[in-house]
């Protein structure tokens, strides 16, 4: 409050977007601020790195089990002789892929459920609220496994399967955005100076429900990198492409003899999904705006 | 009586829940290519077109898809979850054998980490900028960002193969023989590295959690009022900041039963330990549909009645719920 | 040549092993056998159930008629003795007259006869009893079996696991064909083997103990076997160093093996499972598209590495294998084509199939695998073909069934699996060629592969009763198929039994644990 | 002359922040002695808060820090101790023990967890070193002296199961269960409504009296100044500038912010003989011309019969269990140019007949008609269009603007939806609308969360005008701004109404500020008009015994006119939720004198 009244007495700034703002909050996070720029080279490696070092993370390329730093391959060979290192990099392409995709749909429907539960409630609410109780009661990982066995284990399916037991955390953080955001005055005033409930729920509503859309979203991009290594591990994988959590999976039957083919992708799953989340913690920070006015 | 009333509408809604979700199960299964036929040649290293067929009508398979659904929720309402032929054993009865070890494990996961989870949270939260508090972040990134699975191996090449503190595989040395603590001890010994590696995982999420919500409560009117009375900090704290912080951590720890299988998969699957998870994941392999329909319906049972029981904690603990 | 130099290495292998342990020491009686199964039991009546998991403690609950020794002779068990007829159209067996199941109820030719009913409703291995039409039995203890046609397979099937003599007082009480699913299959079991059932807790353990009416006087000498459940072959391997287990059968993982052999309390030895007989292969659609035109699965052949998979793949554990006999089964003929690494004569091969390179490629094929454990060889193939210009995409089956469906249906270009000789090659070879089993389910001749003369052999073979004539028939039979290559046979699967240095007398026979453990011991 | 209980002395205070050290307190020095109550007073932001928690060092719990002067408390040994000093297990023994204190809001100051007795007990059992029973005895004790009804009953209820009258009273308890020598109350009544308020500041002077403890009590409000003060401490901006006795203050200020503190103040009666609205006094308006408000006779809004209910939904599949009937049988007619006010209490509806109005909530029954149509029975399309001829304020401040749009598309979004301008004619219409609320053109592209409470609330009634309606509804629209703020956007409203012609149906639970701006006025009571009138009839000549009670107990900013304990006897307010069976009686009217009716049906009070 008291800063408030300070403010009309100072010269305020130009126009600043609260999204603008928060930003600039985020910047002073520097634990957020390293992980943004880790996760930004992580995806551009994802992006650029196999042009830059081409070699088929597929193709026997030397020896099998070639320690890490020796006859010149960084990360070493796995059980087939294959680059590790070229794994990780073409991997990443195929783990944030997943990670993104299944975040995307799990905030899709999540959103979309939510929203449409939380702006119109009654038995409009009540069924949407009982699907997703639905959605929840299953158990998430059982769940996709089933589907990737019996559906086949493509990446679309793979994404789908994790998508599809995602998403009731974000429509159940939207439902209470848009509780609590439809009540409040400006909402009200904007349906009573004639907005329709489109306009309600996609231009007024959901800019405003969006920071902890946000950071549940990131936090998703994170828990489905993980859940897709969860299933490769577990073989629920496509073969013929890569990915962190396949390579631990194939791995895994040697790490008497070859740890590193394990830990080291298990080191880059770390790396990655610790960045996304102290981004997600930075963002929750940034836009959480009762934290803000302290 | 409202009470009771209360509670009948819950278990009304759970039955139908759980109907529904039988339902879903069964009708995905019926969907996917290939069924339990093909499993039974697997184990018959092989079978024809004509034995297939006969398979098929020996299990009811070849009726109608509706008076097979219909059939199976019969049984399930009487608490016949099927046969499985993979296991030539009552579904039921399987899922009973494997509980227990799951269940071990899972409760003595949870437990430990909301009980050391509240209390690194307690403590953060006093001193948000001291020494725990940073552990408790770091503790909570690190357990919310390693793949389960890989913090098992990790443990399991630290401390069973380098080390050998702690042994490698299962729940139990059968050779041993002893009195109950002689067992207890074993059964302890096993169950440390899976319990670290579930338990990370709910350990990040419950002290941060309740880091954040002491962090809340201790900025409270209620919190000033009780500083105001001149109580002792340590009052101040454990009486009336951690009553208080303590329903969101259990509605979080409620919300886990439905990765109470889930995660045990993972973990089973590295430690060998057998549970349910090793369970579920070789019948979902060897496409073992009545157990793989057990496991799931069962899986929603637990989170059933994991909600209802978290709702009844969370009532003991809050008068406010339930009135309104 | 070199597979006889091999053979009479391995012999000796095997005689100096008895003969140090049985110098060294006499048995013992007494002592706690902790061992290790690879995977969860389903099922341990193994007259229902075949496979090897099943096979281990059946063998030790069940006794058979007869048991083979490590150089393929058959010896008495329940049977003392046995003859066949000179039409080979009758085998009558002598039982022993104080076999007693594990409730003490004696042993007589009914339930033989009831086993056999039983085994030729339930168990998979249609051909093993196919040929027997009824079972005599003239008095308790003689069992005469009929036949249609001479059987020469049948010798075989009466051994190992494959012939679980199941008490009819207990399994008879219901349909025949409901054996399958009795409740006894999995606890309070009966059988007359030298071992009884203590606990079986699914996906733990199975726990048995001595049954001191075994039939074989002073036998067994161990009293408990423990067999413990550690579906991680990494985790195995740590138990094995450990201490925490003495023995276990079926390891396949080349590193697993070659870490263990340098341990120096543990034995780690390939033999023992000529009978069960694993083989790695590369399956091919003769029906579909390019693979039609045998040069094109020549080529493919040629293209395939077999040293790279003996040396980097299986790093040397396992041998090779060049037709769809184990090389460890006197029916072996390795004078066959070898089909040694030639990319030239592959790419050639190609060429005058009518497939010429099209920039970097010829034509796509996808390729399925059986398991997991041939993954590596699946991923090493995708790579290899790709330098002859043929495209492979890996098709994942995420559970068995998938797979076995576009097995069965012949939905397939290409497919490694491993497959069982299981005894005697009319049991598991045949059904892998005969024409007349094209597309009959998973394990059928999924290849769609059909040639009359090797329908002929097969036939012939099945019936023949001179052993060397048999032999001679087999090795005509392997070198068409090494020729037409219907399935690229690369190498055995890798089976070596893992022992500590404190068990005496392992079993070394040639079905490896799945064979009855009464004088294994543990010594002091 | 006896030691005070408690003096500041140049106090200072700091608190870190992200942007920088900010001053909460600055130099501020002044002297409670015992059986003196102190009000200190001021608008948000003025450290007045801060300087009471500096005295239990719970100011540091909430990030401040004490850097400068001294805090001196007079111990009950008689022994002087600098607070400032003092470690925080010496505050211990103070707090709670020899120093109360009460605060604000007294819905969340109770631990939710816990019972009355148990919050009660606990400083007994800490400082008196009681036993369980005898801490039990004298909290009941307390809750008798407070005079909550059926105390015993109390004890082992939890918070949430009493009204917010009822827990301050346990609050105010809790402060005294040690008998301190100084009661600091923040803000005590200023959540409460004000029946309960008139209750509560009346128990809290006689506690004063009763127990002889110094009281130092802070509020914002003048006329609880009034009604409580023995002296006065004026607060601004962190300091103090002004101090004297009650009647000094109020009579003969010296400060410029005292006086304009007390010109905006409206006091209740001062309207007297009146016949039209008149604009708040603020220093420096007090010779500006204003037009007189009258209005025209023509109806444009009338209400007639309108009922809104609320289901209460529970149980299996949710049925309707039980209805809250907000507004019951409501009728009223509001005429082109005038206000007409609603007042009541929290809880009795007048904000439901608003929204019921233009159909933000749906109404069950009845008619409502502007220019005669009927808006109840219009269908999505035609009330789209309806609504264009009305609009609303309402009174967050902080809620009632979009937080991520830009001010200018704030008001300029209800011309979008409606067309009515586009390109630079909306351009246009939004800058002369910032020229009609006094807002600087700088502010069209900036944030809501960049302004005052007082500037968000120009611009929702900017936002308001965009359209040109003939109604505005302002439901509450300034009970949330400091006094002085209040009285500007009041003015700037009736000036609006007088160039525009506008009509405003004025919603409030002031009645202080009801009687300066409305024309008419309707009491409200559980759903219910009890009294309407003109505003002169209402205030001059209360008939129903609601409306009696309502007016008798609101305070009033002159030290001469204090109310007593003894006048004051209100019913507890009753529930508006009624079983599915309930069969709501239609309301039948009095009429006292032309246009002035009372309800003589059933009205619960």
């Amino acid at each position: 409050m008291s800063d408030m009244e300070q403010r009309t007495t100072q010269d305020i700034i130009a126009e600043r977007h609260p999204f603008i703002e928060a930003w600039q909050m985020f910047r002073r996070n520097h634990a957020a601020m390293v992980a943004l720029v880790v996760l930004s080279l992580i995806g551009f490696g994802a992006i650029f790195g196999p042009l830059v070092y081409p070699i088929d993370p597929f193709e026997m390329v030397w020896t099998p089990f070639s320690p890490p730093g020796v006859d010149g391959f960084i990360l070493g060979t796995d059980y087939l002789g294959r680059d590790l290192l070229s794994a990780i990099i073409h991997g990443a392409r195929v783990s944030i892929l997943i990670g993104l995709s299944a975040a995307f749909m799990s905030v899709f429907i999540g959103v979309s459920v939510g929203a449409i539960a939380g702006f119109y409630r009654g038995w409009v609410e009540e069924v949407l609220m009982r699907i997703t109780e639905f959605f929840q009661v299953l158990p998430t990982l059982l769940f996709s496994m089933v589907i990737v066995a019996l559906f086949g284990s493509s990446l679309m399916m793979i994404t789908f399967s994790i998508g599809i037991v995602s998403w009731t955390a974000v429509a159940r953080i939207t439902r209470s955005e848009y509780l609590r955001i439809r009540e409040l005055e400006y909402v009200m005033a904007s349906r009573a100076s004639g907005s329709t409930d489109a306009k309600l729920i996609f231009k007024v509503i959901l800019p405003n429900a969006l920071p902890p859309i946000i950071v549940q979203a990131a936090l998703m991009v994170g828990s489905a990198i993980l859940f897709e290594a969860g299933l490769s591990f577990l073989g629920l994988t496509d073969p013929n492409v890569v990915s962190w959590g396949q390579v631990i999976g194939s791995n895994r039957q040697y790490i008497l003899d070859a740890g590193y083919t394990v830990t080291i992708p298990g080191i880059a799953i770390f790396i990655t999904v610790l960045c996304i989340s102290l981004v997600g913690d930075g963002l929750n920070d940034a836009l959480n705006p009762r934290l803000r006015q302290r | 009586m409202k009470v009771i009333e209360n509670f009948l509408i819950r278990v009304a809604y759970a039955v139908i829940l759980l109907t529904a979700v039988l339902i879903l199960n069964f009708s995905m299964m019926h969907l996917a290519p290939g069924d339990v036929a093909d499993t039974i040649s697997q184990s018959m290293g092989g079978a024809d077109k004509e034995i297939l067929d006969q398979i098929r009508a020996d299990y009811g398979l070849d009726r109608p898809f509706l008076i097979q659904l219909g059939s199976y929720i019969g049984n399930v309402l009487t608490f016949d979850l099927g046969y499985s032929f993979f296991y030539n054993t009552p579904v039921t009865e399987l899922i009973l054998q494997r509980l227990p070890a799951t269940l071990l494990l899972v409760f003595t996961a949870q437990v430990l980490a909301l009980i050391i989870g509240v209390m690194l949270g307690v403590i953060s939260a006093r001193r948000p900028n001291g020494l725990t508090s940073h552990f408790v972040t770091l503790l909570a990134l690190f357990g919310y960002s390693a793949p389960v699975f890989w913090t098992g191996i990790l443990l399991l090449i630290g401390f069973s193969l380098n080390v050998h503190w702690f042994p490698v595989a299962g729940m139990r040395d059968v050779t041993i023989s002893g009195g109950f603590w002689v067992h207890f001890v074993d059964v302890a010994r096993h169950l440390v590295l899976p319990v670290i590696t579930l338990g990370s995982i709910f350990l990040a999420l419950y002290s941060r959690l309740c880091r954040a919500t002491m962090l809340e409560v201790l900025g409270s009117d209620y919190i000033r009022t009780a500083k105001a009375k001149g109580l002792h900090d340590r009052d101040v704290i454990y009486k009336h900041a951690l009553k208080n912080s303590l329903s969101p951590v259990i509605t979080l720890a409620g919300l886990q039963f439905s990765a109470v299988i889930s995660g045990a998969v993972l973990v089973e699957a590295v430690f060998s330990w057998p549970g349910l998870g090793t369970l579920a994941f070789q019948s979902i392999i060897a496409r073992d549909t009545p157990t793989i329909l057990g496991i799931l319906f069962f899986s929603a049972l637990v989170v059933i009645v994991g909600n209802l029981l978290t709702d009844l904690v969370l009532r003991l603990i809050d008068p406010r719920i339930g009135t309104k | 040549m070199k597979y006889f130099l091999k053979r009479i290495i391995a012999a000796i292998a095997i005689v100096s092993t008895i003969g140090t342990g049985l110098m060294a020491d006499e048995p013992v009686q007494g002592g706690t056998l902790i061992t290790v199964l690879g995977s969860n039991v389903r099922n341990l009546n193994s007259s229902v159930q075949s496979g090897i998991v099943t096979g281990y403690p059946g063998a030790q609950l069940f006794a058979s008629p007869l048991r083979y020794d490590e150089n393929w002779d058959p010896q008495p068990y329940l049977a003392k003795s046995w003859k066949v007829s000179d039409d080979g159209l009758q085998v009558t067996l002598n039982l022993v007259s104080n076999a007693k199941f594990h409730d003490g109820v004696p042993l007589t030719s009914e339930d033989v006869a009831f086993s056999v009913e039983v085994i030729k409703a339930n168990h998979p291995f249609k051909s093993m009893f196919a040929p027997v039409e009824s079972v005599d039995t003239p008095n308790a203890h003689t069992a005469i079996l009929n036949l249609s046609k001479p059987h020469p397979a049948l010798m075989l099937a009466m051994s190992g696991q494959l012939m679980s003599i199941i008490p009819k007082h207990i399994y008879g009480d219901g349909a025949i064909t409901d054996v399958k699913t009795h409740a006894r299959n999995n606890e309070n079991v009966v059988g007359s083997g030298p071992f009884k059932l203590v606990e079986f807790k699914n996906g733990e353990h199975v726990i048995l103990e001595r049954f001191e009416d075994f039939f074989i006087e002073g036998r067994p000498y161990l009293d408990k076997i423990v067999m413990r459940i550690i579906s991680d072959p990494a985790a195995r391997a740590i138990a094995y160093e450990n201490g925490e287990v003495h023995m276990g059968g079926f390891e396949s993982l080349p590193r697993i093996i070659n870490r263990l052999k340098k341990v120096d309390s543990l034995t780690v030895t390939p033999n023992g499972y000529g009978a069960i007989g694993p083989l790695d292969w590369l399956a091919m659609n003769t029906q579909r598209g390019p693979l039609k035109d045998v040069r094109v699965r020549k080529a493919i052949a040629y293209s395939i590495d077999k040293n790279f998979i003996h040396k980097a793949l299986m790093q040397g554990t396992a041998s090779d294998s060049r037709t769809g006999i184990h090389p460890d089964s006197p029916f072996y003929s390795g004078d066959v084509e070898s089909y040694d690494v030639d990319l030239d004569k592959a790419n050639a091969l190609l060429d005058e199939a009518g497939y010429p390179l099209n920039g970097n490629s010829r034509f796509s094929l996808t390729i399925d695998f059986g398991w997991p454990g041939v993954k590596p060889q699946v991923e090493y193939a995708k790579a290899a073909l790709k330098k002859v210009g043929i495209d492979v995409q890996v098709r994942a089956s995420a559970d068995f069934p998938t797979w076995a469906k576009r097995m069965g249906e012949m939905d397939f270009d290409m497919s490694w699996d491993t497959v069982f000789n299981w005894g005697d090659p009319v049991i598991g070879v045949h059904r892998t060629y005969v024409s007349d089993n094209v597309g009959k389910g998973v394990w059928s001749n999924t290849q769609g592969y059909s040639n009359a003369r090797v329908d002929e052999i097969l036939a012939e073979a099945a019936v023949e009763v001179d052993a060397s004539k048999r032999k001679a028939l087999y090795a005509e039979f392997q070198a068409i198929i090494a020729d037409e290559v219907p399935v690229y046979h690369t190498n055995t699967l890798p089976y070596h039994t893992v022992y500590s240095d404190k068990v005496g007398n392992p079993p070394l026979g040639i079905w490896g644990t799945s064979t009855p453990i009464d004088m294994t011991y543990l010594k002091k | 002359m006896t030691k005070p209980i408690a003096s500041f002395e140049n106090l200072r205070v700091e608190f870190e922040t992200k942007t920088g050290t900010v001053v909460g307190v600055e130099d501020v020095s002044f002297k409670i002695k015992a059986k003196e109550t102190v009000c200190v007073v001021g608008e948000s932001g003025s450290g007045k808060s801060v300087s009471s928690l500096s005295m239990l060092r719970l100011v540091e719990f909430g990030g401040g820090k004490l850097t400068g002067g001294t805090l001196k408390f007079t111990r009950k040994s008689g022994e002087t101790l600098d607070i400032t000093k003092a470690d925080q297990s010496l505050m211990r023994t103070i707090r709670g023990n020899e120093i109360g204190m009460i605060f604000q809001e007294p819905m969340t100051a109770l631990n939710p967890l816990f019972t009355v007795a148990q919050q009660l007990t606990e400083g007994l059992r800490t400082h008196k070193t009681l036993g369980k029973e005898a801490a039990a005895k004298r909290a009941l004790e307390l809750l008798y002296q407070v005079r909550i009804p059926e105390p015993e009953r109390r004890l082992n209820q939890y918070p949430h199961e009493l009204s917010g009258g009822m827990r301050q009273r346990v609050v105010i308890a809790m402060a005294l269960a040690c008998e301190p020598r100084l009661l600091i109350a923040d803000e005590p009544t200023t959540a409460l409504d004000v029946t309960i308020q008139a209750e509560i500041l009346a128990l809290i002077d006689r506690l004063k009296q009763e127990t002889g403890t110094a009281v130092m009590f802070i509020t914002h409000d003048m006329s609880v100044v009034a009604q409580m003060a023995d002296r006065v401490v004026v607060m601004h901006r962190g300091k103090k500038v002004e101090e004297g006795t009650v009647e000094q203050i109020f009579e003969n200020p010296k400060h410029d912010y005292t006086k304009s503190l007390l010109a905006a103040v409206p006091k209740l009666g001062e309207m007297k003989g009146k016949l039209l609205p008149e604009p708040m006094r603020l220093m420096g308006n007090e010779n500006t011309k204003f037009k007189p408000l009258s209005g025209s006779d023509e109806p444009l809004l009338i209400v007639k019969n309108l009922t809104t209910r609320f289901a209460v939904k529970g149980g299996f599949l949710r049925r309707t269990l039980a209805n809250v009937h907000a507004v019951e049988d409501v009728s009223f007619t509001l005429m082109k140019g005038k206000t007409l006010s609603l007042v009541g209490e929290s809880g009795c509806g007048k904000s439901t007949v608003g929204r019921s109005l233009l159909r933000l909530v749906e109404p069950l029954s009845g008619q409502v008609s502007i220019d005669g149509q009927n808006i109840v029975t219009m269908s999505p399309p035609e009330l789209r269009k309806a609504r264009l001829n009305m609009q609303m304020v309402f009174q967050d401040p902080f809620a009632s603007l979009n937080p991520q749009m830009l001010l200018k598309d704030q008001v300029a979004d209800p011309m979008r939806n409606y067309n009515t301008h586009s390109g630079e004619a909306l351009d246009k219409r939004v800058e002369m609308l910032f020229d009609r609320v006094k807002l600087p053109h700088s502010f069209l592209r900036r944030y809501p969360h960049e302004l005052s409470g007082g500037q968000r609330q120009r611009v929702a009634i900017a936002r308001a005008l965009a359209l040109n309606p003939k109604l505005i509804i302002a439901d509450e629209a300034v009970s949330a701004l400091d006094v002085s703020v209040q009285a500007q956007v009041l003015n700037l409203m009736l000036e609006l109404q007088s160039e525009l012609g506008l009509s405003f149906l004025f919603i409030s639970h002031d009645m202080a500020v009801v009687e300066r701006v409305s024309h008419d006025v309707g009491v409200m009571y559980l759903g219910r008009i009890v009294e309407f009138g003109p505003r002169s009839k209402i205030f001059e000549n209360p008939q129903h015994a609601y409306t009696k009670a309502l007016l008798k107990a609101v305070p009033i900013a002159d030290p001469r006119q204090r109310r007593s304990e003894n006048d004051l006897n209100f019913k507890p307010l009753a529930s508006p939720i009624h079983s599915l069976h309930y069969e709501a009686v239609p309301s039948a009217y009095e009429t006292i004198s032309e246009g002035h009716f009372i309800l003589t049906t059933d009205s619960g009070y």
